[in-house]
């Protein structure tokens, strides 16, 4: 049922050990990672597994304490965010983030700020380059907008969409930004079992569509399963499993931790 | 008309002053920033013109000074005040919150002590007999009018473009912005700057209106003042500081206009002659508690934007 | 001659210092429980100096609405100094329910109680000079009875005078601030406001009334503040409504120095300013009022929580 | 808060905002609807009271020194109107409060030039608000009297300025000679002046200048505060340390007096000379019973014996209960000059004959004619420049009561 993936010899991302603390709690401890070019991968394991603090690691939100990360094969472990963005992985966060005050069209348009370079006086000016630039965004952002059906609501504030909505409009900003990866923390939290279906359908479509490679983390083991390449799980801050999702599920230390932390809760 | 124009010409165009003066503040507001540091910006501009006006460009024929000068003056101050804005913001702008605005105060505080110091800017009395390039107060307009307009078609225009959107975005959650490539330094340092650059113009000019510079313009009162106008207009909209600048410089004088009415019992005259600053006070509380949006909203623009969008 | 220019200097630094952290609590309280900048904590000071003048039987003078007003009687000036600061206290209740409570009520932003505080500022100070002028205000010589002007303490070559109000200031914020520390660490009272500065929301489910709690802050940082002000108003004297608004803006300075909402810090911060500032030399006084805040400034570079702040953690 | 509700609320402050506006402009007509800009207001049948302007700081952290302002110009229309007014026209002051900021002076003088109408103004209370105020003043060609502007550069700002504050040159010498003289072996002076204030920042260079090139003193330090200082540790500290014979102090009343007490209380016995900010009654209750010994130059004595200041003496003192002050004596000069002058004025061609703008011209070239007046600051007269031209200077040394409680400035022969 899966869509063949277009594996790549190289890895497109890759993590090599590491670690990171907060304080004395070590939320993420040796991890390497490698995610193949195009395959859809999963990360999940218990609440406070560390998952997101990964992201947040690939995202440059965190510098690790140790070890190296890698995009596309360049390195990438003391990046800001910004220029990690600039590369080409864009991500959502677990507590939707996006900009309140600003309308449905406005946040798309503001995703595709790494794809756009018109400067403050030009735009300001309103000089025919950034006019145009300013239409095409305008453009490129209504036809992400019309992929999750909020067309008519594109001026509407973003803050005062439903959940659901706020959750796809928050995948369709990272995609303005025309990423090669994305970070997607728990898309379908809060969504039900139809709306989950379609969000499974719509990430599919969009890393087919795009040549895209994403990683999920998620919860719903129906959702992970089905969606999945690859999975990995992460307990304590450890990778304590990788592979396929049925190799995957048969592990046993994967049964122990979810049994031991009595989290896995089948939401 | 001319009597009311020669009386209140200066009070219109310190209103105006004003409004930009809010405006520069409501800039790195737009990126979540509350910065206030534009007091000492102004400061800087105001010192520029009064130095420049009665020490360097002091050869002019005629009585007036020329209003060419004056915009020159305006032009070095303001790229004076963004070159040290950089600076300062470089340093300043990775602090946030109630951090930054107390950096910000600390800096115009340092910056006011250094005035009174220094010879160039005549310590405590300051530099006075600067040259007016106009023969009434009110025609300061020509210039105070078109920089508002100006500042503000700037200020819309910039919520409306990709840079503004990218200082909307880190004021809204800049985490978000920053993972969607968005570099918050520069972005912050820019509005921080065009800030600075909109209050040394603003200062420049301040200082003809006022005939004299000292260091008592540029102070932790005025910065609060600048604050004032911000969060009693709106902070959410370019259009509030603007109402808030133009609101706040208007009351006490109205206050004191107030007393004035023939016929007031004498103790209300009286009260309103001196103790109008409590009234002013007074409603500034007031103003805080029942608008904690600021009297101007976006939403009050919201009915005519839907309704005008043909792309709805 | 150094030895006891240092001691001198360090005396100095401690006496005004100690006011600074007296003052600077005030801000701080209130911080830690609203995380808000409360500026009428100045105006707060300023009239703790006055209430206190007034009870100690002091006459005011010809301007304003209460010219030559004097009350019947003439409290000694330690209790006054406690009634008129419990006045103080019960004035920032009131401006709490006035400028503060509304706006949370709303959930407004917290900027705008920067705001709303002002214009009680504004409203305070020139209601002072509405109604008693703008005349200076001394307390009697024989506030503190026959003590000396001054005490020496070094020897009678090498003298180190300290004056005898500025040991007296140094003694009673020191009390202040043990007394406060007690109260907040040791009763009931006191562990719940610091539940309550911790984290408000638990607070509330553990049962806290948070309601009484801000109240009983604002009271605090009321009687604080005007402690602070009595003291540099016996000290010196009561320059005018304005009397509080260099203090204000230091005393801001001092919060920060410290880290915002932190205790000790504003203890810390206090003498720290205080001592800087004594320490200028004699050449550079002209700088003196910008060394607080140059200090501030790179301070706030170095570490931007302050000096005994705890750090932000972004929260993802 | 729906956004109906708030729009509605948001119109009623507009609404009542306009309101005020609008109140303000027929307030700005009413007074005056009778008088047209090019008639006299001597000129109504009924023979209205003459306005004078009186725009000092009522309000803000000067107002110390406007209200004792204020007190002055009262008694100075009183004393007039009871001596016949300008040939029988009464005058009426018009206050207007300039409040301690330079907007707050120019809105102040542009509501007494346009909307009051007044023939001339006395004001403002600081040097800094004068360079912002007088220039509307003397384009519009009112003519003003400062009281209390000490700065130079005063009367130079244009022809209709004068000023009735001898500058600190005059007045500030005067009592470092008379200190010399109480102590002939004074060596080391040391210099101390609040830096954010113009006057006394303007007083402490001449004071300086005259220790060390008049008088070849050593000016061993100088040390700067703030007007809004209240703590001196340090300077007094340093001061002592630099083992001085003479501390020669620049400021306002309440932080020099500090820097006295706390110089004193630190077990400074040397002699001290006050600038002229010194000379009010006002620094006795800082200081007290440490006032005691100061020199203070003084362009006002209340002293001076002339019937002209008996009478300001004694309506100040049944007033306000203590003597008056340099302040209040040079803003009832003011007042009294501009009448005066206007008395000349109407005796040459009536005023009620003259148009307003007459009024103001002549009634400037009166004032700088080189009338004499006979104040309570002596026979003083103006140049052609507008500056003061002062006989009596004085120098007085405070004298206080055993308990600090009352003191008084004991004038010196010099």
């Amino acid at each position: 049922m899966t869509d063949a993936p277009i594996l790549s010899a190289s890895p497109i991302l890759s993590a090599s050990s590491v670690t990171h603390a907060f304080g004395g709690l070590i939320a993420v401890d040796g991890v390497s990672i490698s995610v193949q070019r195009g395959e859809i991968f999963g990360l999940i394991g218990p609440n406070g597994a560390g998952k997101t603090t990964l992201f947040n690691i690939m995202t440059g939100l965190i510098a690790p304490n140790r070890g190296k990360l890698f995009f596309e094969g360049r390195e990438t472990t003391r990046l800001p965010p910004y220029r990690i963005a600039e590369r080409g992985i864009g991500r959502t966060f677990q507590n939707i983030r996006l900009f309140g005050e600003l309308s449905v069209l406005e946040n798309v348009m503001t995703g595709r700020h790494t794809r756009t370079h018109s400067n403050v006086l030009s735009g300001v000016l309103g000089l025919p380059a950034a006019r145009a630039e300013e239409r095409a965004t305008r453009q490129q952002a209504m036809q992400l907008i019309d992929r999750i059906g909020l067309t008519d609501r594109a001026h509407v504030r973003a803050g005062s969409l439903p959940y659901g909505d706020q959750r796809r409009l928050e995948i369709v900003r990272a995609l303005a930004l025309e990423p090669r990866l994305l970070l997607l923390d728990e898309p379908a939290a809060g969504m039900n079992t139809r709306e989950k279906q379609a969000l499974s359908d719509f990430i599919r479509q969009v890393r087919n569509q795009y040549h895209l490679t994403i990683v999920i983390i998620e919860h719903h083991m129906p959702l992970v399963m089905g969606l999945c390449d690859r999975i990995a799980v992460m307990n304590f801050g450890q990778l304590i499993a990788i592979g396929v999702p049925a190799a995957v599920q048969r592990n046993p230390a994967v049964i122990e931790a979810y049994l031991g932390s009595r989290k896995f809760v089948d939401r | 008309m001319a009597d009311f124009l020669s009386t209140y010409g200066s009070l219109i165009v310190s209103m105006i002053l004003a409004a930009m003066l809010g405006l520069s503040l409501y800039l790195p507001l737009m990126s979540g920033q509350l910065s206030l540091a534009g007091a000492g910006f102004y400061a800087l501009g105001g010192y520029i013109a009064a130095i420049l006006s009665t020490k360097v460009f002091t050869t002019y024929s005629g009585d007036l000074y020329p209003v060419s000068y004056v915009l020159i003056e305006m032009i070095v101050a303001g790229i004076a005040a963004g070159a040290l804005a950089v600076i300062v913001g470089i340093l300043a702008l990775r602090l946030r919150g109630v951090y930054l605005a107390l950096a910000t105060i600390a800096f115009v505080e340092i910056l006011r002590v250094l005035s009174l110091n220094i010879d160039i800017t005549g310590g405590a009395i300051g530099i006075f007999g600067v040259p007016q390039p106009f023969g009434t107060p009110i025609e300061y307009l020509w210039i105070a009018l078109p920089m508002l307009l100006l500042s503000m078609l700037f200020v819309y225009r910039l919520e409306r473009v990709r840079t503004g959107r990218a200082l909307i975005a880190i004021r809204e959650d800049e985490l978000a912005a920053e993972s969607i490539g968005i570099n918050p330094t520069y972005h912050k340092v820019l509005a921080f700057m065009l800030s600075a650059i909109l209050a040394g113009c603003v200062g420049a000019l301040s200082a003809h209106v006022l005939n004299t510079w000292n260091a008592r313009q540029g102070t932790f009162d005025a910065a609060i003042g600048h604050l004032a106008f911000v969060l009693v207009g709106g902070s959410r909209t370019f259009a509030g500081p603007v109402v808030g600048g133009l609101a706040l410089t208007l009351l006490p004088e109205a206050l004191r206009q107030l007393a004035g009415i023939n016929g007031l019992p004498p103790w209300l005259a009286q009260f309103l002659r001196e103790g109008r600053l409590i009234l002013y006070g007074l409603l500034i509380v007031l103003g805080a508690i029942n608008f904690p949006q600021g009297l101007i909203t976006p939403a009050m623009f919201k009915h005519h934007r839907a309704a005008k969008d043909p792309t709805t | 001659m150094d030895a006891t220019l240092l001691l001198q200097q360090i005396l100095n630094g401690l006496a005004i210092g100690s006011v600074f952290a007296l003052f600077a609590l005030g801000y701080t309280l209130v911080f830690s429980i609203l995380r808000v900048i409360n500026f009428s904590h100045a105006a707060v000071f300023t009239l703790g100096a006055y209430f206190t003048y007034a009870l100690t039987g002091g006459a005011f003078g010809f301007n304003g609405l209460l010219a030559n007003a004097q009350l019947p009687f003439g409290l000694p000036f330690p209790v006054a100094l406690v009634l008129g600061n419990i006045l103080a206290g019960l004035t920032a209740m009131g401006i709490e329910r006035l400028a503060f409570k509304p706006l949370r009520a709303r959930g407004a932003d917290p900027l705008l109680a920067l705001v709303s505080s002002l214009g009680v500022a504004v409203v305070i100070v020139n209601l002072i000079q509405y109604l008693v002028g703008a005349e200076l205000y001394t307390f009697p010589a024989e506030t503190y009875g026959a003590l000396p002007p001054a005490v020496n303490f070094g020897t009678a070559e090498h003298p180190v005078q300290v004056r005898t109000t500025q040991l007296i200031m140094f003694v009673v914020s020191l009390v202040v601030l043990i007394a406060l520390t007690l109260f907040i660490n040791r009763t009931k009272i006191g562990t719940a406001l610091r539940a309550v500065a911790e984290d408000e929301t638990t607070a509330r489910l553990l049962g806290i009334d948070t309601d009484k709690l801000i109240l009983l802050t604002f009271f605090l940082s009321g009687f604080l503040g005007g402690i602070a002000g009595t003291l540099v108003g016996a000290s010196v004297s009561i320059s005018g409504p304005y009397f509080g608004i260099a203090f204000g803006l230091k005393g801001l300075a001092v919060i920060i120095l410290g880290g915002l909402g932190s205790i000790p810090g504003a203890v810390v911060g206090g003498l720290a300013i205080g001592l800087a500032e004594s320490f200028v030399p004699g050449q550079y006084v002209a700088y003196k009022e910008a060394v607080a805040f140059a200090f501030l400034f790179i301070a706030l570079l170095i570490r931007p929580q302050g000096l005994l702040g705890r750090a932000v953690i972004r929260k993802v | 808060m729906s956004k109906q509700r708030s729009f509605v609320v948001n119109l009623m402050v507009a609404v009542s905002a306009s309101a005020l506006i609008l109140a303000a402009c027929s307030s700005a007509t009413t007074p005056n609807a009778a008088v047209s800009p090019t008639t006299a207001p001597g000129a109504d049948a009924k023979g209205d009271a003459i306005p004078i302007g009186i725009g000092v700081a009522q309000t803000s952290n000067v107002a110390l020194f406007g209200q004792d302002q204020v007190a002055g110009a009262k008694i100075a229309e009183k004393w007039i109107n009871d001596n016949g007014g300008i040939n029988g026209t009464p005058i009426k002051l018009v206050l207007q409060d300039t409040a301690g900021d330079e907007n707050g002076a120019i809105n102040a003088f542009q509501s007494l030039i346009n909307q009051s109408k007044v023939v001339a103004i006395v004001g403002p209370t600081l040097s800094q608000q004068a360079f912002a105020a007088d220039p509307i003043a003397d384009k519009a060609k009112v003519p003003v009297v400062a009281p209390s502007n000490t700065a130079k550069g005063i009367p130079q700002i244009g022809p209709y300025i004068q000023r009735v504050s001898a500058p600190v040159n005059a007045v500030a010498p005067n009592a470092l000679k008379a200190a010399l003289k109480a102590n002939p072996d004074i060596k080391k002076v040391a210099v101390a002046y609040a830096q954010n204030d113009a006057f006394s920042k303007s007083e402490t260079v001449v004071f300086q200048s005259v220790v060390t090139s008049e008088l070849k003193l050593e000016l061993v330090t100088v040390q700067t505060f703030q007007t809004t200082d209240t703590d001196f540790t340090t300077q007094a500290t340093n001061l002592l340390n630099a083992k001085v014979d003479l501390v020669v102090i620049s400021g306002l009343a309440a932080d020099s007096g500090n820097l006295v007490k706390q110089l004193r209380d630190l077990g400074y016995k040397g002699l001290i000379v006050g600038g002229n900010g010194l000379n009010t009654p006002n620094l006795f209750t800082v200081c007290k019973a440490q006032c005691d010994g100061i020199f203070v130059a003084q362009a006002y004595s209340a002293d001076t014996d002339n019937p002209v200041n008996k009478a300001f003496r004694d309506a100040y003192m049944a007033d306000q209960k203590k003597t008056p002050s340099q302040f209040a004596g040079q803003t009832f000069t003011g007042v009294q000059v501009i009448a005066e002058a206007l008395r000349a004025v109407d005796k040459k061609s009536k005023l009620s004959g003259m148009t307003l703008e007459q009024i103001r011209t002549e009634l400037n070239s009166t004032l700088k004619s080189g009338m004499k007046f006979t104040t309570p600051l002596g026979v003083i007269s103006f140049d052609n420049q507008g500056e003061i031209l002062q006989t009596q200077f004085y120098v007085a040394q405070v004298k206080m009561d055993a308990d600090g409680k009352a003191g008084k400035f004991v004038f010196l022969n010099n």
